[in-house]
């Protein structure tokens, strides 16, 4: 049983006309998603890839019974295709645009908290229930199911990882990135209880990365609440230097704060092996929760 | 991750000048200082003779923290002011060259404030910072003694309401008309914030005039990057204002690049932030000492692998190069294509360590191999290889 | 209830010439006719002159119906144009002279469009209304049709949505770039509707162009009139625009008044509107006919309730006066010396029946009773007085 | 058992300081209503009536238990007071102003929505339970306790009918007005609903008049819902014209929307009495609710 993305998931992508959209659509069709409809405005009644294109998604749910909703529109018109999808009742919004302006993010997430919807990004490579169906644009191959719950701040990165659990023979019930940016919907804390409630994860691995404290949030979350599943993790940028962002925006250390050494810290004092590596996720992985389906 | 934003916007960091800041807030009525822009020291000194009484001289550059550097004096006399900016303008402060010098008529403070609008990750909102304690290093303030930092985060969608900046100015003592009039200069300072998308909204100190009132006598301006696609006045000088980027990095992110400057000698190109971070981390790891952060981004072409290519190997200090690629969007074959591109163009100017990984690698290692480019599936293996090249 | 507002803007409807309206429409880029106003017929001339082809002319007032009273007339050629501006100016439509016509580019139209951000009193919200049935009375379509107008709610803190827009273009059979163009036509009429806090903003027609573009062919505003405080540009001329307002009516909101001119001829003064509906509805009741509605507040004192009484017996078809007041704030010992103050300074010109009961009503009565000013208890009783007074 | 105000209301009075403000708050102390506080920003540390004035709801609520509100202050500076009063959590929150924009009086009341507070007004006399406490402005001795319940769109005319009931020896509960405004917060329905649930409350009277549809719900609620509790009614404006405002904003019939006797046909049509005149409603009321208290 995964969380978020699986077999019920019938999503509706914003931007499918576009090539970021409608390449993606594609992929995460021929992946086993149902993707029931797309939106872009002025572009209702065109089919790409076999989806029925609608203007609005009020338009889109009278012949649809979409659920679910993943937003590649370009930076500017993010917010309106959020708030729209969240109006809709569409729950998760997947948001993989990059760039969005501060200000608008935190009015979409704001708004996305009075309606009660889980927000995944922005700045994300998205969500994927291997073996059931992915909204996001991680190439489905490196992916193998299984009760390894993964989420992340990166995106290759959490491929490299994904890759390296596949080859050891861990599977992964869902993984996930939560986003880039440093201001994103669903954080660390929100995705271990997600995985907590969720009987088909038996063990997490977080990838985490310089900047701001979504880190050190989840490390307090687990020593609070006695996190009930064994969680391993990796930091990204130890080698970065101070006030400089490292590709995503939300990967920058301010004065002292941020760091990866801190961050390892924390999460190391409330139990959490930290790899030096990433290839050796696996190995701590199968130490730390040795009955790990293979 | 997609870029969707235009690359030559990204990790430009858009501040402006204080002089340029101040000359927005009074537009909507938030008090200055008197005062005004020169370029030479006879300008500077004409400027004084209109003011009259004593002036502030304060160098006009980006960069924080020059009043530690000497980019600011006083002049009594016009002909001091004169003989101030002439120190002054042309000085480099951290790198920065001086070009303008701000005069400013010279307050008499009773007080100094800090205030500021930044954006609050933890809160994922905006929040009003405030302190008594204003004039001086307020990241040492809150580090020693964070009580005299008032924080007000701000709700996102209604902003900050006449309440909140009353609440502010309550929590730093005034009442009565000083109560009011604090409270409508945080509020202009967060309509600012609203009206230029700003990060961040920085007046420090605010002073406190001997008669009561407040006037901005430092502001702070730094736009949101992602913004720009609607401020349109701050578009067309957004390549202009990188002085605390390198003239390498300004290079690379002309060609879309995520480029950091390092200290090393290996040069680091990946596709994905998080991946690119790990590959330095791993160098590190292994005794090596990365020479930048360079990310292609996800979905990369054979044309953005060629150009970082070039743009790493063209930097004087690094000795090596290491690509890492775990190709998901990204395809190995173009990656492999852009590297040969760069072989046979211009020549590969430094040895060269690639890693590759996922979406058709066999084909670009093939496509590699035809190019006497050896290449490593595991990232590992790559690193401990770059770290030993030439090392022996 | 008090009334913190300034007296001279209640009541008072402050529409927008068309023109004007067009004018605002234009600054934020909403597609209007080309075109000008003119004061004379040569003019009018002048301007079809400069705009060739075919033009409509068509009065300015604030009254709406001027198409069905002959206000909008078409002209072929400059000298058409002159003769027919000739007979519009002046005119009278609705009891409001014709003071300027607005010469405008007639348009070849595809199709009729109506839409409308009004103020919707069920939903608590701005609506948006749209109906393909433009360019005729939208009432009588809601009321046949009402199948064929859109209604589209909006939410209150955010306001009109892209999507909302295009969800109303859709439901109007757009799609396309049409969808876009129409979407932004509306999301526009909604920027005007916050720009100037309008109670109504209305297009009927907007026009569907031969080439498929979109046209305000007309334009209506109103502005809401408790917002005139932030509304500096039409403060002034608040007063100007009251040709719906009667002479008398005018005369009493300058005095702070809230008042209606009735058909009949019973004066009718009270303290709170509730009770002056009431009071009205009972001297009907009773058969007499009432001649207005003048409220004087709560809480008010003796120089109101002089100043409703003189304005009131200032009518002509006024033949007797009814004054109720229950006093709750208000004092029956300041209304009666009121009362008694309009008696001595300029004489009670027609017969008087008053009602008087709560705070101080003995002191008021006694004070009455001194001018000869005899009073009721209870209202009814009093009704029926002023009833019966002089049908005999 | 009263609603909305009673002994336990302490309420802080923002606008304490002005005319309005500092009179009526007299009254209502004198009435016996807890006056905890007063709030006008500049004004903090003065004493009004008693009461300390404090700048800010916050200021206000570090020294005092307040749990109600009611806002005098001038028609530009309403929504931001409203707004601080529903943020600190006082509830209800009684506007007496009047004037208020319809796009502020729109705001208040979505943010009141959201947070779950009751906004009584705006353009009311207020509330009053006879006997214990009143937040408004009605001359507390018209009103005498008793187990009638009045909701009112007028001021005076409440007056006058509250004094003919109590002159009947009808007590009354609680009497409030809805507000004379187009915009108000409660409504007949949900005055119904609160009446309802109140065991002090046997009978009910509305004070309605032409414009809006507030009686056309009410009439449709007491019918859905099989009202427990007799309603009697009146509604003024039946000698109204068309299209012009009779004093309150709210008082206008559009079109043929909101005439009197429409109102009074829905309100007859489901068994609601209708008094032809005001004076007939304690006659009315005792032969529909025979226990009722004297």
């Amino acid at each position: 049983m995964p969380i978020l993305v699986g077999r019920k998931t019938r999503a509706i992508v914003w931007g499918i006309t576009g090539n970021q959209g409608s390449f993606h659509s594609k992929l995460m069709k021929e992946y086993g998603t149902q993707i029931v409809a797309g939106v872009t405005p002025g572009k209702g009644g065109n089919i790409v890839n076999d989806v029925s294109v609608f203007d609005t998604a009020s338009a889109a749910l009278e012949t649809t019974d979409a659920n679910s909703s993943i937003i590649f529109v370009p930076a500017p018109f993010t917010k309106d295709a959020a708030m729209e999808a969240i109006d809709a009742g569409l729950n998760p919004v997947v948001i993989i645009t990059e760039g969005i302006p501060a200000r608008d993010a935190m009015v979409i997430l704001a708004y996305a908290k009075q309606h009660g919807t889980i927000i995944v990004g922005p700045n994300t490579p998205g969500v994927i229930t291997p073996g059931e169906a992915k909204l996001g644009i991680m190439p489905g191959e490196v992916f193998k199911p299984g009760t390894v719950g993964v989420a992340s701040r990166s995106g290759t990165l959490t491929y490299e990882i994904a890759q390296s659990l596949t080859h050891s023979g861990i599977g992964q019930s869902t993984c996930l990135g939560i986003g880039g940016d440093p201001y994103t919907g669903l954080n660390f804390v929100e995705v271990l209880k997600l995985f907590r409630d969720d009987p088909g994860t038996t063990a997490l691995v977080l990838i985490g990365e310089i900047g701001g404290s979504a880190e050190e949030e989840a490390a307090r979350y687990i020593s609070e609440t006695d996190y009930p599943k064994p969680v391993v993790a990796y930091v990204a940028g130890r080698g970065a230097p101070p006030g400089k962002r490292m590709g995503h925006a939300g990967a920058i250390i301010t004065g002292t704060e941020g760091t990866a050494a801190a961050k390892i810290e924390s999460l190391t004092s409330v139990g959490v092996t930290v790899a030096d590596v990433p290839s050796d996720l696996p190995r701590i992985l199968e130490k730390q929760a040795p009955p790990i389906s293979h | 991750m997609p870029t969707f934003a235009a690359p030559d916007f990204e990790q430009t960091q858009m501040k402006l000048f204080e002089y340029e800041a101040k000359s927005f807030a009074q537009n909507i009525g938030i008090p200055v200082p008197r005062g005004s822009v020169a370029s030479t020291p006879d300008e500077a000194k004409d400027i004084h003779k209109r003011l009259g009484g004593e002036v502030v001289v304060k160098a006009q550059v980006l960069v924080a923290g020059r009043g530690k550097a000497g980019g600011i004096k006083f002049g009594k006399t016009p002909d001091e002011t004169r003989d101030r900016a002439s120190e002054i303008l042309g000085m480099f402060i951290k790198g920065e060259k001086v070009q303008k010098v701000l005069v400013e008529q010279k307050l008499a403070s009773k007080r100094e404030l800090f205030t500021s609008i930044v954006q609050d990750r933890s809160n994922r909102c905006q929040t009003a910072l405030a302190s008594g304690q204003g004039g001086v290093d307020i990241e040492e303030v809150a580090q020693t003694t964070p009580e005299k930092v008032i924080k007000h985060p701000l709700d996102p969608i209604f902003g900050m309401r006449a309440y909140d900046s009353r609440d502010v100015a309550l929590r730093l003592g005034y009442n009565g008309n000083q109560l009011n009039l604090f409270s409508n200069l945080l509020s202009n300072l967060y309509r600012l914030s609203v009206m230029y998308d700003a990060e961040l909204v920085e007046s420090n100190p605010v002073v406190e005039t001997q008669d009561g009132k407040f006037v901005t006598a430092d502001l702070r301006i730094i736009v949101d990057d992602n913004s720009l696609f609607r401020q349109p006045e701050f578009q067309e000088r957004s390549r202009e204002v990188s002085s605390e980027v390198s003239p390498l990095e300004a290079k690379a992110r002309e060609q879309g690049l995520a480029f950091v400057e390092l200290e090393g000698d290996v040069g680091i190109i990946g596709n994905g932030a998080g991946l690119v971070m790990a590959t330095i981390d791993l160098v590190k790891q292994f005794g090596g000492n990365p020479a930048n952060f360079c990310d292609v981004g996800g979905g990369s072409n054979a044309d953005h692998v060629a150009a970082a290519l070039s743009v790493v190997q063209s930097s004087e200090k690094v000795k090596k190069v290491f690509i890492n690629i775990l190709a998901g969007i990204t395809r190995c074959d173009e990656v492999a294509k852009g590297i040969l591109e760069v072989k046979n163009v211009i020549g590969l100017k430094k040895p060269l360590v690639v890693r590759m990984a996922g979406t058709n690698h066999e084909e670009g290692r093939r496509i590699l191999r035809s190019g006497n480019v050896d290449s490593f599936e595991k990232m590992e293996e790559a690193a401990k290889m770059v770290v030993a090249l030439g090392s022996s």
